[in-house]
């Protein structure tokens, strides 16, 4: 239960100090637009292949932009040393990183949610015929960046190369996340049965529950000094 | 380890290593038959494979080896993680370079998408970021501890990169794999299980050294500690 | 036949390259450490006679 | 600020056994062997670089030590709870609050981080407490250094911690300010709480202390009961402590 308190109590924190500075959500909005409009120039494909590269193109604008507002969000707590309050509190440390994964997924979802129609627009995508597939896509996939982004974020703030340390680490790791969310996207894209994606969704799934457990388990020496 | 045995015992490890390899490649060279289909290149398989079970085990050792240290802080197991994983890198490295070179007579491209070959590129950028890790972090104990973190995150991702590759379904099925029914000659076989005696062995060689190295840095952080006290 | 021999000397030939390459490494590292080891040990042996 | 509650703490006995800590090659504390009592008053004293921050960090269970033992009453520190962090209030060099929220908003979130049952209440105890109850809807971003100094103070306090670890608390404060912190100090002394206090400025900060300790490259040059004159007597000590050190 006091678990739970703790979580909240980040989550709170972090929804509230982001709602007055929107520090995170302008750097993942921003630069998941910049990537959009990279990528459109870069490709300007016809209908036919954009559902077929579609897929990819938006993992990977969602991944770079993730890696970005995930820096973001962990300085939050390394500006003034809050991370050493933290550390003070009588508070559980996997509890601390579950506060910080839900802040991480929340804020990550909410942007994907407004990057999206930016993509449909720029490829030309019908991406709402399946809404609820997509949304378990989108929710499967970014969860599974930010478990294990909400470690790593932790990991390289006590870098000297913060910014390089997280997509460094966090990219090859996240890579049977981007092949199971691409293959997903292109399925549903295509307009083909989600049936066929039933491999992905469990590698998806199992992804996530492993590394929420595993980052769960370890958050707490990372915090160590 | 004082001195003394360490330098016996890096001896016999060097001396065994010259020995296996030696003999592993007379029998790469002379002895195994040349395979059927793929004709003489397929001789790379007797390097690249076992490389590839050298590396992985080396890094099987980083994750028990970061376990160890996160349950008992001892900075040895820190500098046992270290070794594996550098000299692991080193083998993952080899793995990298043979097997395009081995790809591009057989199947006409350098690189078709293997999974076992894909896995081992991710795993070679995962262990390249866990000693990009230990460059940038000053404190040895934080060093250890955030490595250990990583080290086994890493390894636990490998199996289900694995599988993640796995469906991808647009390679080439792997015609020797060691095992699933590929019919190894019983030559090969042989042939095959010396090699991979061989790059044990020359793993443990590197292990060892690198071990060593790591020693010597604790070693000199002490003496400069003496000297201020 | 010609094209699969040249394959697979470079194939031995870069393994060998990287082993031998960082075996080489290892021993200067190592070598750098031991000199470093030994000027310590003159300084420390220096400082407890004084 | 009114006086702290009159709560007899059951402080437990801080012993540290040949502990060092080392950061590389670097000795911050070198084999420490000290017992604070419960309910002592301690001013630690020392030049920057003496160890001074790294033993209070220690002892708030911020850092491990490399060597050596820590023991609250007959407890290894590396053994202790995370409940047992109830007991420990810490300030450090940096105020550890969050810019973007409130002064009031900041002390809620901690109040609910340590469990604190009626949070806002006690918040607002606190703020009043530090005279802060003026600024409790100002975000920490717009507040001075030393009200920033006081809001971090009020944070370490929320929980009423039975041992206070204070490292150079008197940053940023003027001095009427800085006169009473030291009688809060004295007061939360009173009611039978450790503390345990850093300070770089020898004169200035001996006043309410019970015990001094001077630091000096990690290990201790002084130690003995506050007297009238020591601050003379310390920095003579100092001195001839920084010839030797260049020989």
């Amino acid at each position: 239960m006091s678990a739970w308190r703790v979580a909240t109590a980040l989550l709170r924190k972090d929804l509230r100090a982001e709602w007055r500075t929107k520090d995170v959500s302008t750097a993942i909005l921003l630069f998941g637009f910049t990537i959009a409009v990279s990528f459109a120039f870069a490709f300007k494909p016809t209908p036919d292949e954009a559902r077929l590269i579609a897929g990819g193109l938006l993992w990977l604008g969602f991944l770079f932009s993730a890696v970005l507002g995930l820096n973001r969000g962990f300085a939050r707590e390394t500006a003034n040393n809050c991370l050493e309050a933290l550390r003070l509190a009588p508070a559980d440390p996997g509890s601390l990183y579950l506060g910080k994964l839900l802040s991480n997924l929340l804020l990550l979802l909410l942007a994907e949610l407004v990057l999206l129609p930016v993509f449909g627009v720029f490829f030309n995508l019908t991406l709402w015929a399946r809404p609820g597939w997509l949304l378990l896509i989108l929710l499967l996939g970014t969860w599974g960046v930010a478990a294990l982004g909400t470690l790593f974020s932790a990991v390289s703030a006590n870098t000297r190369m913060q910014e390089l340390m997280l997509p460094l680490l966090l990219l090859p790791l996240t890579v049977p996340v981007l092949v199971a969310a691409v293959d997903l996207t292109t399925l549903l894209l295509a307009g083909r049965p989600m049936s066929e994606g039933g491999l992905q969704f469990r590698l998806l799934a199992g992804f996530d529950i492993i590394f929420t457990l595993l980052c769960w388990l370890l958050f707490g020496y990372v915090l160590e000094e | 380890m004082s001195d003394s045995t360490y330098h016996r015992v890096s001896l016999a490890v060097f001396a065994a290593t010259v020995a296996l390899l030696l003999y592993a490649f007379y029998q790469v060279f002379f002895i195994v038959p040349t395979e059927v289909k793929m004709g003489v290149v397929q001789r790379i398989f007797y390097i690249h494979m076992p490389s590839a079970v050298v590396s992985f085990n080396l890094f099987f050792v980083v994750c028990i080896a970061s376990i160890g240290y996160l349950k008992t802080r001892r900075l040895a197991w820190d500098s046992v993680a270290v070794a594996a994983a550098e000299v692991g890198t080193v083998f993952c490295a080899t793995v990298l370079i043979t097997g395009p070179i081995w790809a591009k007579p057989v199947w006409g491209s350098w690189w078709a998408w293997d999974p076992r070959l894909t896995t081992t590129l991710i795993l070679f950028l995962i262990f390249v970021g866990y000693l990009m890790l230990r460059l940038y972090v000053e404190d040895r104990n934080r060093r250890a501890l955030l490595s250990a973190v990583v080290g086994i995150i890493g390894f636990a991702d490998v199996p289900i990169v694995y599988m993640a590759n796995r469906f991808r379904g647009q390679h080439p099925a792997p015609v020797l794999g060691g095992g699933e029914g590929s019919g190894l000659a019983p030559e090969m076989l042989t042939t095959l299980l010396w090699s991979l005696a061989a790059l044990h062995a020359l793993g443990l060689l590197l292990f060892l050294q690198r071990y060593r190295l790591e020693q010597m840095r604790t070693e000199v952080n002490e003496l400069y500690r003496a000297l201020r006290a | 036949m010609d094209v699969g021999l040249k394959h697979l000397f470079w194939a031995f030939a870069l393994f060998w390259l990287v082993h031998a390459g960082y075996l080489l490494n290892l021993s200067f590292r190592q070598k750098r450490l031991a000199d470093e080891l030994r000027a310590l040990k003159e300084s420390l042996g220096r400082k407890g006679s004084v | 600020m009114p006086a702290p509650d009159n709560r007899a703490a059951p402080s437990p006995r801080i012993t540290l056994h040949s502990l060092s800590k080392f950061f590389g090659r670097f000795i911050a504390l070198d084999r420490l062997s000290l017992v604070f009592e419960p309910g002592e008053f301690v001013v630690v004293l020392g030049r920057n670089g003496a160890g001074k921050t790294t033993l209070l960090r220690t002892l708030a269970l911020l850092l491990l030590p490399s060597e050596g033992e820590l023991k609250f009453d007959s407890h290894p520190a590396s053994r202790l709870p995370h409940s047992f962090k109830q007991r420990l209030g810490f300030v450090g060099h940096e105020i550890a609050l969050y810019d973007d929220l409130t002064a009031e908003e900041n002390l809620r979130f901690f109040a609910r981080l340590y469990g604190i049952a009626d949070g806002p209440r006690r918040a607002a105890e606190v703020l009043a407490e530090m005279d802060l109850a003026q600024r409790a809807q100002s975000r920490v971003r717009n507040l001075s250094r030393g009200l920033k100094q006081r809001l971090a103070l009020a944070r370490a306090w929320l929980h009423q911690p039975d041992i206070l670890l204070l490292d150079e608390p008197a940053t940023g404060l003027d001095a009427p300010t800085r006169e009473r912190l030291h009688e809060w100090l004295a007061r939360c002394h009173q009611s039978g709480r450790t503390v345990i206090a850093s300070s770089h400025d020898l004169a200035e900060s001996l006043r309410p202390a019970t015990r001094v300790l001077l630091l000096e490259s990690g290990r201790v040059l002084f130690d003995g009961p506050n007297a009238p004159n020591l601050a003379e007597e310390l920095r003579a000590k100092l001195v001839t402590a920084a010839r030797e050190g260049a020989r």
